[in-house]
């Protein structure tokens, strides 16, 4: 086990490396940078700006300057943009509010998606089924960047009850939508995956043997089908989980909370070189170790899988 | 040689039929046949036909009906420049000239909407067909020669996974810089279907890697059939359902993106306009004149709706197990 | 089945839900937009716009830090809350000399850092150099050019110096940008040129320093620091040359800049130029103080909540970005006893419907300027809390005008004539039409001059002349079948309001012109560096609100040429508005820049679309807070009014003082 | 001296010589030994130096219970697996070293059909793309030619010729083996490795099979290797069988003699366990029942592989790998406790092991 | 013969329907059987013959949708399943009716211990504690003959071979002392070796427990060794039932001939084997007239037309055929009325 988690960070390590300098060469190439504005700067302005951050040099020192600082210290240096703010810093501040609002909703997702799943798959083509099933593939159908507004102009805009947007702390009432709202999708998915992996695992060879058993139909569902049946769900959770904790773009800018996911959206608009490589970086790294996270899991629950 | 007659002997098939060949029920006839029973498919097909249609001529009966078309700002006439509300006319009264109202410049929404699913669908389309081609390819070649090469595609997709899409539309859009409006377009379809095949390589070869050990695949080599025909005739007609159910999936991913992208600056310019930019404008409004979000992104979210149960039909009715009982 | 039933009665439900959701929020009849319940505690929340790029005054150019260093920072002067005439801050009062080339401020003695420290004059001396050093690479240091050499010093020049007689070589000697003719009617007013031989009589007689005697040398000349950029310099004009050949090359230093602290609570600046408008420009954010003891301790970290030390009436409590930034009332601060809140809450937010749906459930208390989007005035602006008011900025459409057609002035002419900025105006509803480059209505007793009208005819008649006639079509529309649509675009970044207006555009040349040119959106940096760079083809949006309360703001815009976005350049208008700014009478002064701005719109590089309005919202219980042409705004005075009776109802009173 | 080349008027087909085929399962690498998690490489031996010779027109019979490699045996001859080491000789060309190109060449002259009829179709191909592939594979026929050719194929085969549009799916599953066969039969192969091909059929199919391949094999001059587990069938349809334990055989005869004389203590426990269907015989019958499973091929026994399961084993058999030696005329064995002199493994003294002497037995 | 006393369960007139895309299959219609205690019955038959379907409808785990049991009863011990509440049948599952069943790599839960999977029997019939439990599942495991019981148990399914896990299948059978035990194809997808070992184990249970087994298989082998009575079943329906010993001796119809021909013989030389030509019936499509008409060479116009009879060759024997008699004379039993 130790040996491979080893070994999948080892793979990590290249993967990663190309990521930041293929991003690297992206912003080279990006036209524009951060200190444009309607007017133009003085040219003498615009060359202390660029002196001042090293963007004369030669790209193979301006890059081999980063890489040391990212290899060495772990430090992806400070924001252009935001000037005295560390890159690491301003991930360190913003990973919270994504990972609240991400991990809330996937959490939300899980209880609702199983639960509606579960129901579908033991009620197969009953009344519960199809109505589960056509929320589900509502939320799949109905894009967050529709629902977010709608939800801000049914619950705050016309009835006062909740804030349309902003972060509020954690926990607060500011969370209730924009962790509905990004929720909606996962939940129809999962509720897909566990009705599937459900029905798969309703109709195996081994709940028939738990049935010829005498079990009731509530153990048999509880104590012999759940486990094989969220499989899926689990396998699911390693990319969902990575994106959810490294922010949704949409739902973060909707809601205008200070997560990653807006940084990164930022950073790419201002052209923050540090900063969306040091976000892109964090983003990759996230999403392997949610996929190892997973296969770890799901060796944990899985004792047929072994590494 | 003449066969056994034993062997032939009172097979119920004979009982079959007449005609030299019994043109067997074609896959895809079966497929059209069990998918017409499935009610929820049938449903999606309509009415995603439906909009399609409407799509296409909408834009033209409106002109011919009213005289609106989707681009028509009446700048002669401050007064109509602004939003109405659905079924009202200038005068606030009821009328039937603008169903779903204006839009901020005095635009039919209705045409606007219509027109915009063009641009949706035909982006959604486009996307899914290079997502199709790349994806599939891609991902049936990486997991079929598998080993280090397979090894060496899949950190790619990680890599290509892991970029920041944005700034790798804005270097897109700046090195290969279009005036025109259609050169615009095609540049963003480049740009959605350069990552929309990520996942399906990965479905593609996640399938591939459970076909391949398949004896008809064994049998297929031992025929001496070519790699390549092997991957692409033997393989990748036999990863069908998922690649269908996840290309109905990718439609809205597409919408959304293409949306986002709109939102940025980077989509479909004006006067053109899509469902997604339609939607992102109408956000803007949405306290004021709600009825701009909840028409394209309504009809947006039928359509996605129609195509999820279509695809999930089409799955079903192309899976070859599910015909045995 | 059922299936299909359940699945329409969904949608059907879903839809009917939000159109009754849609009329309620439609037919809504409220004197005020959304709620008006003033805050529980004396806090003011306030939504600045993008977030900060910095908390250090010096850095930053942009309209949301300016506001937020007006809560934290002191400087001289401040603006007035409703006229933004500079009112005294932590200078008491100040004196010009006669030419208005030289300042001395006079400062308050109870002026203290937010540690206690004593604000002296020195601080500002500090300030002033640490703007102006390229390492601190202050966006804003051009501004303060006026000053003597901290132009030359900002660009890291040289002064040319004798080693034998430690004499520095003048400027005046190797001038070579004489006009080539008279530019004004009147002629130069002789002290604009005048050597500073004598010492300065005019203000409080001798010359007070050696710093302030040198300041009153002539103008010494100043070389590119770098090798390369002086040898350029020196071989473009053989007569320098000869005169540098043997001479050293003496770097400029912060201490040659044309600052000075007389005595502890004394300050004098000399300008480079006589500068009438200049102590308007020290509201600035660019001359407001900054600590130097924590910024040499800290560096760059010194603005961190945990080291920063402010002077303002605010200071900071908590800062988490792009969240919110905390102010707290500082009680070091010298007027401590005017500040009214205890806490002002900055709220970095750039999106508008959603800034605007913050402000209709009472969540914010005021919104930044341009918040409201165009669409909504027809609701908002009804509203009681709506803040119209004239802005000291503009919207404008450049012209690339290096490439054909558009190098043609008729071409360009044509396309301002029809365009019907009347209609235009109407449509936006609180805009004004433009017809010049400098705002109407802002400028006191600036003559501003009158360009063309709305007249296609005469514009198709100018597109005819320059080889591309337009058809009158049978269906009474026009086309013109010659122009090369492909060889122009009109390009704008993604923002609503930029949408509309380049929708306008097309639509009215459509219409006059019989032509249609492509728009193209594009994302905001990239859209900077192609308009910047020229890689544009016809017309880019442009638009420009006031550094400072003064038309040479926006003049100035096509003063440093090529660099304007247009690719037009012209010596005469830059020698124009040289000579206009050398003139003290401020009259006169106005007039010569109206001829200036004239000449430009004659030039036609660019088509003035309107002058723009304030345009935001704050809730009828903040007072203290008028809608200024700037759209900054004086934390000290702003207050929460609980007693209804009091509220603003309406635009609060800009002429009572 | 190895086995199997004795001396027979028929030349062989194909030659088998020490063929082995490893499957690598991991571990064993740098990071292995340093983290100490599986510091031994893992290896499958799935065939594990298989001598065989295979004459003309034959059916060879391989038996074994699942897990021993029989399958993978036959498709490495075949190289659908690639054997690890050991050659596969065939009309002087050794397959097993051919490149892809070269390989391909001669699949013409070598097929195999499958087990299972569900999996071994492309269930997206008609019957009639299934079965011309391999003539548009090596351009034996096209067009109009090709259709008829596998109209023939078809009706060669007992299906009709009307099938041709229609898809795997449609079929029952004796059908679809037909479909497999007439595939094999397309490119007119010399021979044609049977890869269980009746264990997934039903009863009253399985004889038509079986009849099917034989009637083939007398009109088409075929050589078959007949796998199967099976021993009922295998006795029906081949010449000579060769029965195959843990990736190693470990005995060849004839058909009747391996059922009637069988020489190993597997063989005959093999034989043994047959169910009878006759109410009559399996009253009476006494079993041999061998206890405990096929052990592993990842970690086979010492010595001799059955050991384990052997009621003659004794420690010897623990250390000395036995090797296959012909006992009898015609007759090999794996054993150490038989020799050609002491054939019959009841009649050795307890204890003895004769053949260690006459060379069954190394050493390892 | 007293039927009352001996039989522990009768089935009678049994019919379980499935409702598909390509209409109703009828697989199993309308079949009738008796099982004395301590008796081994065998049922055979080719895949779709019903004869699984059979057993599921035994103890009412028919998957409804699509199946359903139409009509039938099926009395256990004097008393109708069929009609029980679902709680009731539930205490019969396990319980009274153990079955095991084809494939034992799929019939153990992957996800839970061995020792859990035969606890969860015993604490759920027996009341159990868990300590009880525990060693009752390790007792039932060294019963069924696994090696290191004690330390096995803890182990998942995945870590026993084939053979060893049906062993496990049968021990959670048993723990609670069936009195019917039914065995689905018990040995259909293990080795011959292991396959003698498992029919060998059940045997000897048998013996010890005295327990009553249906005995499910498509083997003639098998049930050759192991039954007392024999069904074999076609498309739905009995074709012919009796004393095992007699059905292989004097089989009285086409179908059962022509199966026991078909097997191929080892004593026998080679040569041509016996097959039934064409294909098993399309369920769903059944014809009127004898199901197995269009595959026997006994055919005649009548058996295309009409339902042959269920015939009686002798005291337990029955045969579905129109020539039954004559097929029974032909293999030598003619004498019985």
């Amino acid at each position: 086990m130790l040996r491979f988690i080893l070994r999948r960070l080892l793979v990590t390590i290249p993967t990663i490396l190309v990521v930041i300098t293929i991003t690297w060469g992206l912003i080279k190439l990006a036209p524009g940078n951060f200190y444009s504005g309607e007017k133009r700067l003085p040219p003498a302005i615009e060359k202390a700006i660029r002196d001042k951050y090293g963007l004369d040099r030669p790209w193979y020192e301006q890059y081999g300057k980063m890489l040391w600082s990212i290899v060495r210290h772990g430090d992806f240096g400070t924001s252009l943009k935001y000037e005295g703010q560390s890159v690491n810093g301003i991930i360190r501040r913003s990973l919270p509010v994504s990972a609240a609002v991400g991990i809330l909703a996937y959490l939300l997702a899980l209880i609702v998606g199983i639960t509606a799943g579960s129901i579908a798959a033991l009620k197969q083509n009953s009344r519960w089924d199809y109505g589960s099933m056509t929320l589900a593939m509502l939320g799949i159908s109905l894009p967050n960047f529709v629902l977010g507004p709608i939800l801000v102009l049914i619950f705050s805009l016309s009835l006062y009850w909740l804030p349309p947007s902003r972060w509020g702390g954690f926990p607060s009432r500011n969370l209730i939508l924009p962790v509905i709202t990004l929720s909606a999708i996962y939940m129809a998915y999962i509720a897909r995956l566990a009705r599937a992996g459900m029905l798969e695992v309703l109709r195996s060879d081994y709940i028939r043997t738990a049935r010829a058993k005498g079990l009731s139909e509530k153990d048999v569902v509880i104590k012999h089908a759940l486990r094989g049946g969220l499989m899926p769900v689990i396998s699911y959770t390693g990319p969902a989980l990575a994106f959810l904790l490294t922010g949704t773009v949409v739902v973060e800018r909707i809601f205008a909370l200070p997560g990653l996911g807006n940084y990164f959206i930022q950073a790419s608009l201002n052209r923050d070189e540090p900063l969306l490589i040091g976000i892109v970086a964090f983003i990759a790294i996230t999403l392997l170790l949610m996929n190892l996270l997973v296969d770890i899991a799901y060796a944990y629950l899985d004792p047929r899988v072994r590494y | 040689m003449t066969p056994d007659p034993d062997l032939i002997h009172a097979s119920p098939e004979t009982a079959i039929t007449e005609g030299e060949y019994v043109r067997g029920t074609s896959l895809w006839r079966d497929a059209w046949r069990r998918l017409l029973k499935n009610k929820l498919a049938v449903f999606g097909l309509v009415v995603v036909t439906l909009i399609t249609l409407s799509s296409l001529i909408g834009p033209t009966v409106i002109k011919r009906a009213t005289g609106y078309t989707p681009d028509y700002i009446p700048t002669s006439d401050t007064r109509l420049i602004r939003s109405f509300p659905p079924f009202t006319g200038p005068d606030g009264q009821f009328s039937w000239t603008h169903p779903m109202g204006t839009d901020n410049a005095g635009r039919d929404q209705l045409a606007r909407v219509l027109q915009g699913g063009q641009i949706s669908l035909f982006v959604g389309i486009i996307s899914t067909l290079v997502s199709l081609l790349i994806g599939v390819s891609y991902g049936a070649i990486a997991g079929y020669v598998g080993g280090r090469v397979d090894n060496i595609m899949m950190r790619v997709v990680d890599v290509l996974y892991s970029l920041p899409y944005v700034i790798v539309v804005i270097v897109l859009l700046s090195m290969f810089r279009s005036q025109t409006a259609r050169g615009q377009l095609i540049l963003l379809f480049i740009a959605l279907g350069s990552v929309s095949w990520l996942t399906m390589a990965r479905i593609v070869r996640g399938q591939v890697l459970s076909l391949k050990n398949q004896e008809f695949v064994m049998a297929a080599k031992a025929t001496g059939v070519s790699t390549p025909r092997i991957i692409f005739r033997h393989l990748v007609p036999n990863t069908l359902g998922p690649v269908i159910v996840y290309a109905t999936l990718t439609v809205p991913q597409i919408m959304l993106t293409e949306a986002f992208l709109s939102f940025l600056g980077f989509g479909v310019q004006a006067p053109l306009a899509s469902w997604g930019s339609l939607a992102s404008d109408g956000i803007q409004n949405i306290a004021i004149f709600p009825w701009q979000l909840i028409f394209p992104g309504v009809t947006m979210a039928l359509t996605l709706f129609s195509l999820n149960f279509l695809g999930d039909g089409l799955r079903d009715a192309l899976d070859p197990q599910m015909r045995t009982t | 089945m059922s299936k299909q039933k359940q699945i329409g009665m969904l949608l059907l439900l879903a839809s009917f839900a939000l159109v009754a959701i849609s009329c309620s929020v439609a037919s809504n009849k409220e004197p005020f937009f959304g709620k008006t319940v003033p805050p529980e505690r004396n806090i003011f929340r306030y939504v600045t716009g993008d977030e900060p790029e910095s908390l250090d005054p010096a850095i930053s150019n942009g309209q949301p830090e300016a506001r937020i260093y007006m809560a934290l920072y002191d400087g001289l002067v401040e603006y007035h809350p409703k006229t933004m005439e500079p009112e005294p801050a932590l200078a008491e009062r100040w004196k010009p000399n006669n030419d208005s080339s030289e300042f001395k401020f006079y400062l308050r003695r109870n002026g203290r850092w937010s540690n206690g420290d004593p604000i002296t004059a020195n601080d500002f001396v500090y300030s002033f150099r640490r703007a102006l050093t390229k390492e601190t690479a202050s966006r804003n240091a051009y501004l303060a050019y006026y000053i003597k050499y901290a132009q030359p010093f900002n660009e890291q020049k040289v002064f040319v110096r004798d080693p034998q007689t430690g004499q520095f070589l003048n400027a005046k000697d190797f001038d070579e940008t004489t006009p080539a003719e008279p530019l004004a009617g009147s002629p130069l007013d002789s002290t604009a040129n005048a050597e500073y031989s004598e010492p300065d009589v005019h203000l409080e007689g001798r010359p007070e320093s050696e710093f302030h005697k040198q300041m009153h040398t002539p103008l010494r000349l100043t070389l590119p620091g770098d090798a390369k950029g002086r040898t350029k310099a020196l071989d473009a004009n053989p007569k320098l040359k000869a005169a540098v050949a043997g001479k050293e090359f003496v770097p400029i230093k912060a201490e040659d800049i044309g600052v000075e602290a007389i005595d502890d609570y004394t300050l004098r600046i000399s300008l480079v130029q006589p500068g009438p408008f200049f102590v308007g420009l020290l509201a600035h954010q660019v001359f407001r103080i900054v600590p130097r003891k924590v910024v040499e301790k800290y560096g760059s970290a010194w603005t961190q909540p945990q080291h920063i030390v402010t002077c303002g009436p605010f200071k900071v409590k908590t800062w988490q970005p792009y969240d919110k930034l905390v102010v707290e009332r500082d009680p070091m601060y010298w007027d401590a006893a005017t500040v009214k809140l205890d806490e002002i809450h900055f709220y970095p937010m750039s999106d508008n419907p959603t800034i605007m749906n913050l402000y209709k459930v009472g969540e914010v208390d005021a919104v930044l300027n341009h918040t409201v989007p165009n669409a909504w005035l027809e609701v908002v602006r009804v509203k009681q809390d709506y803040m119209d008011g004239s802005e000291a900025a503009i919207n404008y459409v450049l012209i690339n005008t290096t490439q054909p057609p558009m190098n043609d002035v008729r071409v360009r002419k044509a396309f301002n004539y029809s365009i019907d900025k009347e209609a235009w105006a109407k449509w936006r509803k609180i805009v004004k039409p433009l017809t010049a480059f400098t705002p109407s209505g802002i400028f006191k007793d600036y003559p501003q001059p009158q360009g063309d009208q709305f007249n296609p005819e005469e514009g198709r008649r100018l597109l005819g002349e320059a080889g591309f006639p337009v058809i009158k079509k049978p269906d009474g529309s026009y086309s013109c079948p010659k122009f090369p649509v492909d060889q122009v675009e009109y390009i704008y970044n993604t923002q609503e309001s930029n949408k509309a207006m380049a929708e306008w555009m097309q639509a009215q040349w459509k219409q006059n012109l019989g032509i249609t040119v492509n728009l193209r959106n594009m994302e905001w940096r990239t859209f900077l560096n192609v308009r910047a760079k020229l890689e544009y083809k016809g017309f880019s949006r442009g638009a420009w609100g006031a550094d400072y309360m003064d038309p040479f703001t926006f003049l100035s815009l096509f003063y440093t040429g090529g660099e304007n976005g247009t690719g037009w350049v012209d010596p005469k208008y830059v020698a124009m508005l040289d000579e206009a700014n050398r003139m003290l009478d401020p009259k006169k002064r106005y007039e010569l820049l109206a001829k200036a701005e004239k000449f430009l719109i004659d030039a036609q590089p660019m088509i003035p679309i309107d002058t723009a309005a304030t345009n935001w919202v704050k809730k009828p219980y903040v007072k203290g807070m008028y809608p200024n042409a700037g759209s900054l705004f004086p934390w000290k005075y702003v207050y929460i009014e609980r007693d209804p009776a009091k509220w603003d109802y309406g635009v609060p009173d800009m002429t009572a003082d | 001296m190895s086995a199997v080349e004795s001396k027979t008027d028929r030349a062989p087909l194909i030659s088998i010589r020490d063929l082995k085929v490893h499957f690598d399962l991991g571990g064993g690498g740098v990071l292995d030994k340093l983290l100490g998690g599986k510091p031994e490489k893992r290896v499958v031996k799935a065939v594990d130096g298989v001598s065989l010779d295979i004459y003309h027109r034959e059916t060879l019979g391989l038996v074994g219970e699942s897990g021993c490699g029989k399958s993978t045996l036959g498709r490495a001859i075949l190289r659908l697996t690639e054997p690890t080491s050991g050659q596969v000789i065939y009309r002087d060309r050794d397959l097993a070293h051919l490149s892809e190109r070269q390989l391909r060449e001669e699949r013409r002259h070598l097929q195999i059909i499958f087990q299972d009829p569900y999996a071994s179709l492309n269930p997206r191909m008609t019957i009639g793309q299934i079965v011309g592939e391999p003539l548009e594979t090596f351009r034996l026929a096209r067009g109009r030619e090709a259709e008829e050719r596998v109209q023939e194929l078809l009706e060669t085969v007992g299906l009709s010729k009307r099938f041709i549009k229609r898809y795997p799916h449609e079929f029952s599953g004796g059908q679809r083996q037909r479909i497999g066969i007439a595939r094999a039969l397309a490119v007119d192969p010399d021979f044609i490795v049977a890869d269980e091909p009746i264990s997934a059929l039903d009863v009253s199919i399985q004889a038509q099979i079986m009849n099917l391949l034989e009637k083939l094999r007398r009109e088409k001059h075929l050589t078959y290797l007949f796998i199967s587990h099976d021993l009922r069938a295998i006795r029906h349809v081949s010449d000579r069988v060769a029965v195959m334990y843990l990736g190693r055989l470990v005995e060849i005869a004839d058909a009747k003699t391996i059922y009637h004389e069988p020489l190993m203590p597997y063989t005959k426990a093999l034989i043994s366990a047959v169910p009878v269907p006759d109410p009559q015989i399996e009253a009476t019958r006494q079993r041999i029942v061998l206890e405990g499973d096929v052990p592993s091929p990842i970690n086979p026994p010492s010595g001799c592989p059955f050991h384990t399961r052997c009621p003659y084993a004794i420690d010897v058999c623990k250390e000395v790998v036995p090797q296959l030696v012909q006992i009898k005329p015609s007759h090999f064995a794996a054993c150490i406790r038989i020799s050609p002199s002491q054939p019959n493994i009841e009649d050795v003294a307890p204890g003895d092991a004769p053949g260690l002497e006459s060379g069954v037995g190394q050493v390892r | 013969m007293n039927e009352k006393d001996g039989n522990l369960l009768e089935v009678k007139d049994l019919r379980t329907y499935f409702e598909t895309d390509d209409g109703m299959v009828k697989a199993v219609d309308g079949i009738s059987f008796q099982l004395k205690r301590g008796e081994t019955l065998g049922i055979v038959g080719e895949s779709g013959s019903g004869k699984s379907v059979t057993n599921l409808s035994i103890i009412r785990l028919i998957p409804d949708p699509p199946g359903k049991i139409v009509s039938g009863e099926v009395i256990f011990n004097g008393q109708d399943l069929l009609l029980l509440t679902n709680e009731a049948i539930r205490k019969v599952r396990g319980r009274r009716i153990a079955m095991i069943f084809q494939d034992p790599m799929t019939s153990l839960n992957p996800f839970m211990k061995i020792s859990k999977q035969l606890m969860e029997m015993t604490q759920l019939h027996l009341g159990h504690s868990r300590a009880q439990a525990q060693a009752h599942a390790i007792k039932m495991l060294e019963t069924v003959g696994i090696p290191d019981a004690r330390a096995r148990a803890d182990n998942y399914p995945h870590e026993f071979s084939g053979g060893m896990r049906q062993r496990v299948m049968i021990a959670m059978a048993l723990s609670c002392e069936p009195e019917l035990l039914i065995a689905d194809e018990p040995t259909t997808a293990l080795d011959v070796t292991i396959q003698a070992q498992i029919l060998e184990l059940i045997k000897t249970l048998k013996k010890e427990t005295g327990t009553s087994v249906i005995l499910i298989t498509h083997d003639l082998g098998v049930v050759a060794g192991m039954t007392d009575h024999l069904i074999v079943m076609y498309a739905g329906k009995i074709f012919e039932q009796g004393k095992t010993s007699e059905l292989f001796a004097l089989p009285g119809n086409p179908y059962t001939k022509g199966l026991l021909r078909s097997v191929p013989d080892p004593t026998a030389e080679q040569g041509k084997l016996y097959q039934i030509p064409g294909l098993p019936p399309d369920v769903a499509h059944l014809k009127p007239g004898c199901p197995f008409a269009p595959r026997c060479e006994k055919v005649q116009e009548i058996c295309h037309r009409e339902f042959p009879p269920f015939v009686q060759l002798n005291a337990d024997h029955y045969s579905l055929c129109h020539f039954a008699r004559e097929v029974y004379a032909e293999s030598g039993g003619g004498r019985a009325s």
